[in-house]
């Protein structure tokens, strides 16, 4: 007898959140998959003093750090890509404001997988070498640092190699394709690190675009990356990565990069951000009508929905996710 | 005498040129994917191209894709997997034969920076950069572990220094067998393709010397525009201008014109 | 243009095997998945002194180790769950003609995590301190055993750990659900360490239940987890896994598991098995008349067929696949 | 008088209590099984079960499971993984509250044996064993790994011993705080429940002592068929007989009868 975990995005943030905390999103893509909706209620409730672990920083990154409520973060890759440099970040950090750990895109992901192993250390043959194991942005008088990425030595040939430090973020707020009012979820697209961090995390919350029938999971138990047992509450919240895209729901939307980037790059620029932005909306429903119907009609009908085909028919109306929230809320 | 063609157009197809047929190959974004779908599309129609993403057996639709992870090289892939599977799997095991990666900073050794800018050296210590760059993304995973590694850059003086401040991304560190302190399983940089021309790491040394000039550069207009005393190889020559099959090839993967814009 | 793989079992263990070789089969698992279908080619081709990487003992290794053609193996577990011991592994190994060299089903996968990411070693944190660690059927003579699971020391904390050596198996046969004639392959059912094998062996064929379109990949891209660029040969292969079962395509066979068993228990019934079940069959036609028409019939129309419905439009007909074959012995 | 049940069946019973509502358990195959989703029929809704196939959701369909993988565990389930997650990412990292697992041979320290019979001790070396059993399994990880172990084995002199001939699965070791010296995750054995009663560790020796028997079992009958001079808790007392709620929860999950057998 599972229990529906299905709660509003703003009770989950509520309950899973505080000051200060170790914040993960996933996929942390910096121009697909992102909880980015999670982290605009987090600026929504004013939560502060985030330290941030994203893979690579996405808009979401780029808003927080912004606004200013990111002091401490780590990263595999800090720009959105195509979209250039991610201004808002980039202004936390030459500001110094803002103690930006420098990683690689594996490095993330081996820290995860030690972090959901429970090990001590992972061993580390990149990264090594460079000023990613020399310099520590958070040991900044340490040179060369030596806590960011020892040496251990091969107990086998006596070769020495590095050593990762194992990550087990606080909170990780996980964006899916699709997910079932449990918790089981469905990812399209890569995965990047979703499945480690669902492992590494000390509690996670999946923010779905979709929200899909149980059937659905027991017709593809091997799309469900991330079982049930592993989820504290499931968020229902279309277009959650906009304006980055999901593939199978919707595509990037070019405009509102461009615009939000921009934006972030001043202190003005972030106020009206998320004036616009980020404060207007207080449901599902307005939170489309400010991103604009037709935007959102046109970004769904991308090049890749036809990934979503196979499971249109579990896919649960808004009234329907209405309802079991409800039904929730009573029980 | 052929059509008209950018330097960034010349730049694609030399880097392109680089990788053979059969390989295992990892792109980045941009221009990187532009060369390697060109070589695909021009010379290499077994080659086995993978992104960062973990995104296997797809072509780019719809445009020059915004990034590794981008619907528009999402909708016809065989396969998705992980950044553990492509980087970890694939790149840092040695697995991968050859990737491109760009530079916003580059020296003599093929050490790349792509993480700051900072006023002078940064010191015994950690400090922030005046202009922060975006970080070493999977460059450094690609520079440890790929059997080889292109390095695609517009050959400008700030770029080419004779030492990086910040080394985001191994090449040949301090020159010579530095590397193997290490025990990288990757080769290091085999060319750094430029807007001017080709540099290829001395055998010994491992000081990149230039190894070419373009039909519409120079050696004097190529050293003015590196930061070292640039050394030039015995066989450097120019390097042929591409070949009408060669641009229709890389024209048809550069839908959007993205390289003919400057 | 990606060349189709399909080739023949025959042809398939011709080119890609030896004897000596370090063999790995995948997944097996004991009464599930296992690319049993390649053993008994290995037996008919006459392989022998075979060092096998089972993660579990299967019926596959229980017959070559009967038949007297393994010389070393490493398993996580040597039973046969709940049919018992396996008669043929234990047979050889009480008779001390093959070394049986014990892991934890976790430590296999683990040692093929670190062989796919070319690490000199992996933190252990289990199999530590029993006699899994101190004593080792491949140094006989150490007690403790050194160089089984060394110690590795944490550089974060100075704490002791242990170290297992990662594995690397020259050839891997992976039995697979469903594969496209690239190598692109889903798997129904746990992956069990599929994954990681897939990735830690030095050449890989996988041997599939049923040849699908890859139009199939392309609509489920999360679903396959074995990309075309690992894959050497692909082996078109129905019922590979009997008399074990295959998620979604056969039922285990009862009768069979035991009969087989019973048999490898000793040298005459051995003998008799090989007679009756490795040499008679021809192609696999003959081979499905030689399991039984009826019990094929029976065994796939288990309570987990349901999980093939979503492919069965892009399975390939055994006529369909026959033209591959030609088509591609003709090029 | 209650209805008549098996030693078997009381043996399930007695290790299903151990397991809580709302625990993340590993179960084995077998009896393991039996117990496990006996708990869950009859008082543990939530109880989070699992297999280290890492098959989630599922309960058997059409009788006892041939093994962790089999086809009757995974006609309904919600999520298929790997041994790398179920046995590393939610045992090993010691996520896993409960795990029940079996033995052939277990000791006074609550050391496990599931690999060979030796004639006498195996000595400095290794040696090939008599009778070679089926080795360790997930039941190393779940030892090192799970909050707690529950074991479960059939109550016969030769099962008990004063030291296992080979650690399989590792309990206490020597007892007392033997086991951090290898920084195990793992709490230990909580329990032995056996044919004929329940053993529990000593809070400080951690030596196995008889904690209860069965109403058809006695201490004599367990002392008599135990290795070792079993030691009596002052708090040892007669377990409860099943309940028809109990007996009716695990008939229905023992479809087959299996517990009925013997």
């Amino acid at each position: 007898m599972s229990q529906s975990k299905l709660i509003t995005l703003a009770e989950a943030v509520r309950r899973t959140t505080w000051d200060g905390m170790q914040y993960a999103s996933g996929a942390a893509l910096p121009v697909g998959s992102d909880a980015i909706a999670f982290g605009r209620e987090l600026l929504r409730q004013g939560r502060r003093d985030l330290h941030a672990i994203f893979h690579c920083n996405t808009q979401q990154l780029n808003l927080l750090a912004a606004a200013g409520v990111v002091s401490k973060a780590e990263c595999g890759f800090s720009g959105l890509e195509v979209f250039g440099f991610a201004n808002g970040l980039r202004r936390a950090v030459e500001s110094g404001q803002l103690a930006l750990e420098d990683w690689s895109n594996l490095a993330i992901p081996l820290r995860l997988l030690g972090g959901a192993l429970n090990w001590p250390f992972v061993p580390a043959t990149v990264n090594i070498g460079s000023d990613i194991q020399d310099r520590s942005a958070f040991a900044p008088d340490q040179y060369p640092a030596q806590g960011k990425i020892p040496t251990v030595t091969d107990p086998f040939t006596g070769r020495q190699i590095g050593a990762f430090s194992p990550l087990k973020p606080d909170v990780a707020a996980i964006h899916v394709s699709l997910a079932d009012p449990l918790g089981n979820s469905i990812i399209l697209g890569t995965e990047w690190s979703r499945f480690e961090l669902s492992r590494a995390a000390k509690r996670v919350v999946v923010i779905a675009d979709a929200i899909v029938d149980t059937d659905c999971m027991r017709q593809f138990p091997n799309l469900v990356r991330i079982p049930d047992i592993l989820v504290e509450a499931v968020v229902y919240w279309p277009f959650a990565a906009w304006p980055q895209g999901s593939p199978g729901l919707y595509d990037i939307d070019e405009d509102h990069m461009r615009l939000m980037n921009k934006a972030l790059g001043t202190v003005e620029g972030t106020e009206s951000y998320v004036r616009d932005f980020v404060t207007p909306y207080t449901d599902v429903d307005s939170y489309l009508d400010m991103i604009g119907r037709d935007t959102v009609k046109r970004l769904s009908q991308g090049s890749t929905s036809f990934l979503l085909d196979p499971y249109r028919r579990w896919i649960k109306s808004p009234d329907e996710v209405a309802q079991l929230l409800n039904s929730n809320e009573a029980s | 005498m052929t059509e008209s063609f950018t330097r960034q157009e010349m730049m694609a197809i030399a880097t392109g040129r680089e990788i053979r047929d059969g390989e295992l190959a990892i792109f980045g974004v941009g221009l990187s994917m532009l060369a390697g779908y060109f070589a695909k599309e021009h010379h290499g129609p077994n080659i086995r191209a993978m992104t960062e993403g973990g995104v296997y057996g797809s072509t780019p639709v719809g445009g020059l894709p915004w990034g590794i992870e981008c619907n528009r090289i999402s909708s016809n892939a065989t396969s998705f997997t992980s950044a553990l599977d492509a980087l970890g799997f694939l790149v840092a095991s040695g697995r991968c034969d050859v990737g491109i990666i760009g530079a916003a900073q580059v020296d003599k050794f093929g050490n790349v920076n792509t993480t700051g800018v900072w006023d002078g050296d940064i010191g015994d210590h950690y400090r922030t950069p005046k202009t922060r760059l975006t970080g070493a993304g999977g460059a450094n995973d690609i520079a440890c572990g790929a059997g080889r590694v292109v390095i695609m850059v517009t050959h400008e003086p700030k770029r080419f220094a004779e030492r990086v401040t910040y080394v985001s991304s191994p090449g040949y560190l301090e020159g010579g067998d530095a590397r193997s302190r290490y025990g990288f399983v990757g080769g290091g940089p085999s060319a750094i393709v430029t807007t001017l021309g080709i540099l290829r790491p001395h055998p010994d040394t491992k000081e990149f010397q230039l190894d070419g000039w373009y039909s519409f550069s120079s050696v004097e207009e190529i050293r003015a525009n590196t930061g070292w005393d640039l050394k030039v190889a015995d066989h450097a020559a120019v390097i042929p201008e591409p070949t009408a099959a060669e641009l229709a090839a890389l024209r048809k993967v550069d839908v959007t014109g993205a390289l003919r814009k400057h």
